[in-house]
């Protein structure tokens, strides 16, 4: 029981992001509308970014912002008692990018509608063939 | 100076933004200052050219930090040749546009301009970084901009056209995202250099195949190889044409450039061709995909949508010769990054001083062009032999190391769809000719109640870039055996 | 009713001239905040310091018509009077959540439970009063806001009739006795 | 230390991005996805990641749901699927 | 302490997917935001706990703290959506 | 200390069960903002007042600040709440959603 | 051998190339245009001749221009063979540009300028062909010489023309491109280099069946030669000016699909390499029989420009029978015929031209009587077909003698056979329209009884052309030479 | 589609699950991905930059290149949303409002106008009565919302936060502002070249600072280079470099947000809002 336990804790994190990610990745693809692709595509990337920050755990460590005792000068600092600041770095990165996309879609996805009056695929497809 | 290859990226950069600074204060000198950003671009890559040439790889690092910890440039000869390329095609383009521009996108132009210039900075800078992330990073900025501004072509189907681009842009980028994941679960680095001493001797690991198919395959999305074309022709074609002129040529060959880099620099050959045994396979895609790109191209009637078509077979070319795992194959696809971009660059230079006069370019809108264009349609008969392959044209010599790649291996299929493709590039272009050499204008004078009676040849400065880059589609073709020997085959060893 | 969107002053006239009660509105608004960098920050380096002044300069140079429209000198009062308004707001706040607890665990909610909106008019003038009435009304026994006009007409919707019969209650004096108003 | 709860708000995080795809109404979605935003917030606190939780809670709370609404607001909320 | 607050965190998790309830199946939007603000109040508290959990709350007061600034603001605008476009669009969940 | 503290945590996680049973049961939309409203804000006052009040154990300067920011954060939600109670409330009046009643309950 | 380095094949292709922006610039001056075009020629055709000492003193001129890879760069040889082309076509562009100007001011023909345009393009690109050191730039100029003409022969632009041009595109690029493209590739891939070798390049590098399939790749890939089943382009291009048939057939494009493969055949696999494979029948059987048949359809056409099409096709056939033969006294022979051949056939189609601007007749039932009328062309006009059916006193006896002792050296009799009965076919198609312009009554004329010529700059091209014909009998010398030598340097080298 | 995307889907799933059967386990302090680079960030951070946040030390120093595209992203969003949205041209119908009777008025000409003043109001078109409990307690908060914002900007390398952060705040106060008032109000307040001004000048300090690195002899963005020209300890000459280009992002990043909020919600009009 406690081996599953183990396996369980110790992948959990990796099969939930994949599942994320097939969440977000078939809401890009099946949806219909295009709000909801982009909340697909909006789900797809924080998976990506879950998959980094779990990377960048470490049991038993702190957040990544050191401690007053260690800025003390010659001590010196364990890495295993910080966890990995590299992955939060890249997905601060990341995170950055999804919102300008986010934002940048949405702003798209009103100038469509302004154009078509309406959002869906379709509908929009029907609409371009009449043309 | 030491400081060439920040210049390279840091230039364009700064003058985009500082125009669009500018556009709130005085607009008049937004395009002033990002052409010269452009041009210092352009004169630095060329300094670093010579310099990698004189004296091998050049390496800056950012920050002053060493390479695992900090981002570095490495320039080697590859590099430094796609960044003149990318320079060079990007300041003439401005150039050439700056009309084409001001009448397409308005007012809004000076802005515009910034967008231009960030693009323009995320190509380069993805061609000149030597940091995984930070490719990723710049992919995105080409990406975001490039959605930007195929939105503001058309205004009807453009922001269609950019939203698709955006969900698949985003897909790719997001899948080389998560190979890079896999690597530096791998790794724990994100230097290519450092990765790929890392990455030695991991025949049988889940996680560096993994890593390699994510990589691989998002790269392909983004270049729009076959099966992943979808975006690619509503975006080029409903995009402005100073952005269509610029993302057909740099975007999927700087794309390609980076899967030579992964295939190269990071993953290693030995890795992809003795573990993995891929190339047969990716080859049959490519062949595929020279083809389809082709037999999709002819069904076209807009001129824009098919020369879009036949970029998506010329991608083709370049995985395929890429993927060979010979070294004629892979020059073949490096000399036809260069060839290529410089053909379709004049390809769409001339369609740009169509569009200029004529607005709306389907192929039956085009009669009569001849006549009334003629240093236009001198400029695109070059382009579009180059694309076909006519000798003295630089488009024939790239296919030639492709083919001979293909025999070397025995992907004979290969070779069978290249020589199809330039026969189906020859029949699109001369059912363009035709309409354009035969079919006087008098049947636009009977209609003339729409559309413009008179068309005449576009303006000079438009005119000087199109003939000029036409021109050194000859040169460049002339030449492509310097270029062989001074950088692809040094660049190889 | 406020529809002249131009500026967000709420008409009040007073008698200082506007451009000392707009600095003494700056004035105390960059007090405020540096009291409250202080209290975020925690830290009392000279560059820290220097961005603290900075950050409050600029926030209230620019937003302190937003915290104080319109200052008058009974704002010491009010703010006194609130301050000893507020102990017995958390006791009747606690009382009306034992109420709603009640309530909500009762296993025949339904026949407890009779929602109805009522309405009533006060007098209250000023923004601040009305708000604070809204706000209290909200926390305070089974009842929530849901409309309050400048005209001082509440609309509350009530979760049972001992709420509604309730509402407003004393809580009207006390609010109307902060700032100064008939009821 | 921090897994059981990690393990629960995972388990939620998939919930709400399953029912933010599914639900028939873009408002809901936006809505949805605006938990979904402050769980993720949660995961990452977890994980110690604060800077990338920091940026998800002001992100996630401050614009994201803003820009979705407002895009809903110019557009329809009416969605097939 | 530290497993006191572990057990308390867990608490709150496990009364959240009551909230989460709500958030899922509506019924209509506004109940769905009802939820959302359960959750976010939820939320600061769990991340203050979090906080002790890693000894480290000073850090984590500041995401509290932005995050009960800023969830008032999302659901602001969500309800200010209603103000301007009037009617439910007729809720139904999965189906 | 830490006894207050807990009971403060204890009262505060009821607090929040009893408001998301709340949530749950209430017959219509109106009717769940009460609980929602009140009994989360009381919940989370208590519960952030015992966690400020186990922060002081040790005292210095550094964590007076801290909890004064917690109280920062009382503070802030005892003023937001409210407001986003009341605004959903409006929200859902102009919406126009009808508010439950035993008489049609009972019809 | 000797080799020289200089630099005149290069002038001697570039001269014509240089002074199309000349031409262009001059557009509305056709005086000015015409004497430029003169000039070009005429020293074009001295740098030619300034060539021939060297080359009749077994020296070889040499230029390699740009090195595209090993063994395949872009290079200038001047040899015997290459000497007679060029010989050939440079002087008769002269003469064939001052018969274009009566034609095409004679009939008021539109875009002028761009026909001398294309037409000094397309010599540029026949000397280069005639130049050419390796099959790569013969392939070059092979291709650019297919498209500079593609304008000419669709010069007038109506619906007519554009059949025909696509018609003309088809066969001669997708051959190009489809069979020699891939052939040429396939021999650089097997022996890595191109150069044109007097034993061939292939030394036991391939099987027989290879060979097999290589060569007749090469044979009806240079479609331009016409051989049977690639031939039809040939008539369908007859809708173009006449001065154009007559430039295709006499002296440019035929005559370079000819040429080519006479250089594939003796360059490329080498004299004894096909022999030692029997191969040089098959091509010699392929090329008889179009001979044969071409001549009998010539017989059944009334168009007279496509009766003489037809002819073409059957005597570029000899060129290749010729050389196919393997003999020496054959190969010289076809070597000859080339010259000959082209003085011949141009005087003929000039006298098509002459009777079309003066009269307007195209078929040859209406030119009963018309020798009455235009004595001094039908008088060339006898001369010429004398020439093509080998008569003496002309100088295409001379050529066909040759042949004929090529078949007997050779031993092949059934060869024998075609020649002669091809002459006689020959004679049966030419001799009946001599016959008719001038031994006919007075009724059956459909002429008045009026000598009116074409104008004088039609008249004077085509005697010039017969009267080199018939001297070319006494004084074969420089061809004659030309062909010996380059035979000796084939077979003997 | 729906069946495509399925199998899409399964096999990405299949593919990435496949990957990660070789990973060490979640939180497993030995993994490569937490020893390589990674230690020593956490080891030297301090001692190279003295910014006690090592994630801020990383993103602006070690990784800075890479912030600076990502502010141009931002940046680039949010001109693009401008690009997309922005229409200058006046709206045809106008709607005003008699104060004193309450009455509202619809002109539907363009050419006429009233004056908005003591008389008339100017309205939008979907007006709802402003509200008033909102509107107050909005504004209490928002300069609350401000000073934090600006907190997290400056505190960027001592906790958690940063200039993206911070700007983001400050962005949503802005947008809080035009919700609980109207748009019209924000856009009177904060022009909207003032806002293009900014998004600008917030990357180019950002890039200006890397640019100045150069002109003192140092590579691009290596801060170090920079401490003649500050006064202060030369050690921590890297974190004040940290805090310029922190706050470069932030000025940037609360201009981005509120243009792309500002130009969605109106269609790019500037007239009214949510």
């Amino acid at each position: 029981m406690s081996d599953v336990l183990s396996l369980i804790i110790a992948k959990y994190n990796y099969w939930l992001y994949v599942i994320l990610m097939m969440i977000g990745l078939y809401g890009m693809i099946a949806k219909n509308n295009l709000i909801k692709k982009v909340v697909g595509m909006n789900i797809f990337q924080t998976a990506i970014i879950l998959f980094y920050v779990s990377i960048g755990y470490k049991t038993n460590a702190s957040i990544p912002i050191i401690t007053t005792a260690d800025t003390a000068h010659g001590v010196v600092v364990r890495a295993a008692d910080y966890i990995n600041p590299l992955t939060s770095c890249l997905m601060l990165t990341a995170i950055v990018v999804s919102v300008a996309t986010f934002g940048y879609a949405m702003a798209l996805a009103v100038r469509i509608y302004q154009r078509y009056q309406t959002l869906e695929e379709d509908e929009l497809r029907m609409r371009l063939s009449e043309e | 100076m030491e400081n060439y290859p920040a210049l390279i990226v840091v230039a364009p950069f700064i003058t985009g933004l500082l125009a669009g600074l500018f556009v709130w204060i005085e607009k008049r000198l937004s395009y002033p200052i990002v052409l010269t950003g452009l041009f210092v671009s352009a004169l630095s890559a060329i300094q670093v050219l010579i310099r990698v040439i004189g004296s091998g790889p050049i390496q800056y690092k950012l920050g002053g930090w060493s390479p695992p910890i900090g981002i570095e440039y490495r320039i080697d000869l590859l590099n430094a040749m796609v960044l003149c390329l990318v320079s060079g095609v990007a300041f003439l383009n401005l150039i050439a546009s700056y009309k084409s521009a001001l009448k397409e996108i308005g007012d809004r132009a000076s802005s515009y301009f910034t967008v231009y210039n960030l693009f323009i900075t995320g190509l380069l800078g993805v061609t000149i970084t030597g940091d995984l992330f930070n490719l990723y990073v710049l992919i995105e900025i080409t990406s975001l901009t490039s959605y930007a501004q195929v939105a503001m072509g058309d205004r009807d189907r453009g922001p269609l056209a950019s939203l698709n681009y955006i969900f698949i842009g985003v897909i790719g980028a997001s899948f080389y995202l998560l190979g890079v994941g896999y690597l530096y679960m791998y790794t724990g680095s994100l230097n290519m250099a450092d990765v790929a001493v890392l990455i030695k001797g991991s025949q049988g690991s889940s996680t560096v195949l993994t890593a390699f198919i994510l990589c691989i395959l998002g790269i392909w999305i983004k270049m729009a190889l076959f099966p992943f074309h979808v975006w690619l022709p509503n975006a080029y074609t409903y995009s402005p044409v100073i952005f269509s002129r610029v993302v057909a040529p740099l975007m999927t060959k700087v794309m390609v450039y980076i899967m030579i880099r992964l295939m190269i620099t990071v993953f290693g050959y030995d890795y992809i061709f003795n573990t993995l045994h891929l190339s047969e396979a990716v080859v049959w895609l490519a062949t595929i995909a020279v083809l389809a790109g082709g037999v999709m191209a002819l069904a076209q009637k807009n001129l824009k949508k098919m020369l879009t078509y036949i970029i998506v077979s010329e991608i083709g070319y370049m995985v395929g010769g890429a993927w060979m795992g010979n070294q004629l194959g892979m020059t073949g696809a490096i000399l036809h990054i260069f060839n290529d971009a410089l053909m379709t660059f004049a390809l769409f230079l001339a369609v740009g001083n169509m569009v200029y006069r004529i607005e709306k370019v389907d192929i039956t809108d085009l009669k009569g062009l001849f006549g009334k264009m003629p240093w236009t349609m001198g400029g695109f008969v070059l382009a579009a032999f180059s694309i076909i392959g006519v000798p003295p044209t630089c488009g024939f010599f790239s296919k030639w190391y492709l083919i001979l790649g293909a025999l070397e291996k025995g992907a004979y299929h290969f070779a069978a769809a290249l020589i199809v493709s330039s026969l189906i590039c020859a029949v699109l272009f001369f059912k363009v000719f035709e309409i354009c050499f035969f079919e006087s204008g008098s049947h636009g004078h009977e209609h003339s109640s729409h559309g413009p009676a008179v068309i005449e040849e576009a303006p000079v400065s438009m005119l000087v870039i199109s003939g000029l880059v036409s021109l050194s589609l000859i040169v460049a073709g002339c030449y492509s055996g310097t270029i062989v020997n001074t950088i692809i085959l040094p660049f190889l060893k | 009713m406020n529809v002249s969107n131009n500026e967000i002053s709420n008409g009040n006239e007073s008698s200082s001239p506007g451009y000392l009660k707009s600095f003494f509105s700056f004035l105390i608004t960059f007090v405020l905040m540096l009291l409250c960098w202080l209290v975020l920050s925690g830290i009392f380096e000279p560059l820290i310091l220097f961005l603290a002044f900075i950050s409050c300069f600029l926030v209230a140079y620019f937003f302190s018509d937003l915290l104080f429209p319109s200052l008058e000198t009974a704002y010491i009062g009010i703010f006194f009077r609130f301050v000893q308004y507020l102990p017995w707001l958390v006791w009747q706040i606690v009382l009306a959540n034992f109420h709603v607890l009640y309530v909500t665990l009762h296993p025949r909610m339904k026949d407890l439970i009779e929602p109805q909106i009522i309405t009533f008019k006060t007098n209250l003038k000023s923004e601040m009063a009305i708000v604070t009435l809204a706000n209290s009304i909200t926390l305070t026994p089974g009842t929530i806001t849901v409309t309050a006009d400048s005209d001082g007409v509440f609309k509350v919707h009530a979760i049972d009739t001992a709420s509604a019969e309730g509402c407003p209650g004393d809580m009207l004096e006390k609010v109307a006795k902060i700032f100064g108003e008939t009821i | 230390m921090h897994w059981p709860i990690d393990i629960v708000v995972l388990t939620f995080v998939i919930f709400c991005a399953i029912a933010a795809l599914s639900v028939k109404d873009l408002l809901a979605t936006a809505i949805l996805f605006g938990a979904y935003s402050f769980l993720m917030c949660l995961l990452w606190t977890i994980m110690g990641a604060v800077d990338v939780a920091f940026t998800e809670a002001s992100v996630g709370a401050g614009v994201s749901t803003v820009f979705f609404v407002a895009a809903i607001f110019r557009t329809s909320r009416r969605t097939k699927d | 302490m530290t497993s006191f607050f572990l057990y308390v965190a867990l608490g709150l998790c496990l009364i959240m997917v009551l909230s989460i309830y709500r958030v899922l199946f509506g019924p209509t939007t506004l109940d769905r935001l009802i939820g959302v603000n359960a959750i976010g109040s939820k939320t600061v508290i769990l991340l203050l706990l979090i906080g002790f959990l890693y000894g480290r709350v000073d850090m984590f007061v500041d995401i509290a703290l932005a995050y009960g600034l800023l969830n008032f603001v999302a659901v602001i605008a969500a309800a200010r959506y209603f103000h301007k476009r009037k009617g439910l669009y007729e809720e139904s969940f999965m189906d | 200390m830490n006894i207050i503290v807990i009971a403060l945590l204890v009262f505060g996680l009821f607090f929040f069960l009893a408001g998301a049973i709340g949530i749950m049961r209430m017959p219509d939309f109106y009717s769940r903002l009460h609980p929602a409203g009140k009994l989360d804000t009381l919940a989370t006052l208590a519960m952030v007042m015992g966690l400020a009040v186990y922060n002081l154990n040790q005292i210095t300067l550094g964590t007076i600040l801290i909890s004064l920011k917690m109280f920062l954060i009382v503070f802030f939600v005892s003023l937001a709440s409210p407001t986003a109670t009341h605004t959903i409330v409006d929200a859902g009046m102009r919406a126009g959603l009808r508010h439950w009643t035993k008489k049609k309950q009972r019809g | 051998m000797e080799t020289i380095i200089s630099i005149k094949p290069l002038l001697a292709v570039l001269v014509s190339l240089l002074v199309i922006p000349v031409l262009v610039s001059s557009s509305d001056k056709p005086n000015v245009r015409e004497s430029w075009t003169f000039i070009a020629g005429i020293i074009k055709f001295l740098i030619v001749l300034s060539m021939l000492p060297a080359v009749l003193s077994q020296k070889q001129i040499v230029l390699t221009l740009f090195k595209i890879a090993p063994g395949a760069d872009i290079a200038f040889r001047v040899d015997a063979l290459g000497m007679l082309f060029a010989l050939v076509a440079s002087s008769l562009y002269i003469i064939t540009s001052m018969y274009s100007i009566g034609y095409m001011r004679g009939l008021n023909e539109h875009g002028q300028t761009r026909f001398v345009s294309f037409f000094a393009l397309a010599i540029s690109a026949t000397i280069g062909a005639a130049f050419s050191a390796n099959l790569l730039t013969l392939y070059l100029f092979y291709e650019v010489l297919s498209l500079a003409t593609y304008p000419l022969v669709t010069h007038h632009q109506d619906e007519n023309s554009r059949i025909s041009g696509r018609k003309y595109l088809v066969f001669i690029l997708g051959t190009s491109i489809g069979l020699v493209l891939p052939a040429m590739i396939y021999c650089y891939h097997a022996t890595g280099t191109l150069e044109f070798a007097s034993g061939g390049i292939f030394s036991g590098q391939l099987s027989k069946p290879a060979a097999t399939v290589l060569l007749l790749m090469f044979v009806f890939g240079f479609a331009k030669a016409g051989i049977m089943p690639v031939h039809s382009w040939l008539p369908a291009a007859m809708v173009a000016p006449t001065p154009v048939s007559a430039l295709l057939h006499a002296v440019a494009v035929v005559k370079v699909g000819a040429f080519s493969i006479v250089r594939v055949i003796t360059g490329i696999f080498g004299v004894d390499f096909l022999l030692s494979f029997h191969l040089g029948s098959l091509v010699a059987a392929i090329a008889s029989i179009t001979i044969i048949v071409s001549s009998c359809i010539a017989l059944t056409q009334d168009e007279f420009k496509r009766r003489l099409a037809y002819s073409t096709i059957g005597q570029l056939s000899y060129i290749i029978l010729g050389v196919a033969l393997l003999s020496p006294k054959g190969m010289t022979g076809g070597m000859l015929h080339i010259a000959m051949h082209a003085f011949g056939k141009i005087t003929l189609f000039f006298c098509a031209g002459a009777i079309f601007v003066a009269t307007g007749k195209k078929y040859i039932s209406q030119m009963v009587g018309i020798g009455k009328r235009m004595p001094l062309t039908m008088i060339a006009f006898l001369i010429g077909s004398m020439s093509i059916i080998g008569l003496p006193p002309t100088g295409g006896f001379i050529s066909k003698w040759y042949l004929v002792l090529g078949t007997l050296e050779g031993d092949q009799m059934i060869m024998l056979f075609v020649l002669l009965s091809s002459s006689l076919l020959n004679a049966a198609y030419f001799m009946p329209i001599f016959y008719k312009a001038f031994f006919c009554t007075k009724e059956e004329s459909m002429f008045e009884d009026k000598i009116e010529e074409a104008p004088m700059m039609c008249v004077i091209p085509l005697l010039i052309t017969a009267l080199i014909s018939f001297g070319l009998f006494f004084f074969p010398q420089p061809f004659l030479d030309l062909a010996k030598l380059a035979v000796k340097g084939f077979i003997g080298g | 589609m729906r069946v495509i995307a399925f199998i899409i889907v399964c096999l990405t799933g299949a593919l990435l699950l496949y990957g990660t059967t070789e990973f060490p386990d979640w939180g497993d302090p030995k993994s490569p991905a937490s020893l390589h680079v990674s230690n020593y960030y956490i080891e030297k951070t301090y001692e190279d930059t003295h910014a006690p946040n090592f994630v801020t030390a990383v993103v602006t120093d070690y990784r800075g290149f890479d912030t600076m595209f990502e502010t141009a992203v931002i940046f680039t969003a949010g001109l693009g949303c401008f690009l997309l949205l922005r229409d200058f041209r006046e709206k045809k119908e106008h709607y005003y409002q008699h104060i004193p009777t309450g009455v509202i008025l619809h002109l539907k000409d363009e050419k006429k106008s009233l004056p908005v003043g003591k008389e008339f109001g100017y309205m939008d078109k979907e007006w709802v009565p402003p509200d008033l409990i909102n509107k107050t307690v909005c504004r209490i908060l928002i300069p609350f919302i401000q000073i934090y914002a600006l907190y997290v900007v400056a505190h960027g390398d001592y906790s958690p936060g940063g200039g993206f952060q911070g700007g983001v705040i400050f962005g949503s106060s802005l947008i809080l502002l035009a919700i609980s008032y109207d748009l019209k109000t924000l856009v009177k307040r904060i022009k909207e070249r003032l806002l293009g001004i900014f998004a600008a000048l917030g990357v180019l300090i950002y890039a200006g600072t890397g640019v100045l690195c150069l002109f003192m002899g140092g590579n691009f963005l290596d801060y170090g280079k920079l401490a003649p020209l500050l006064p202060g300890h030369s050690d921590h000459i890297r974190a004040y470099g940290m805090l310029v280009v922190e706050i470069g992002v932030g000025i940037a990043v609360m201009a981005v947000m509120t243009i792309i909020y500002i130009n969605i919600v109106s269609e790019g009009r500037h007239d009214e809002g949510l």
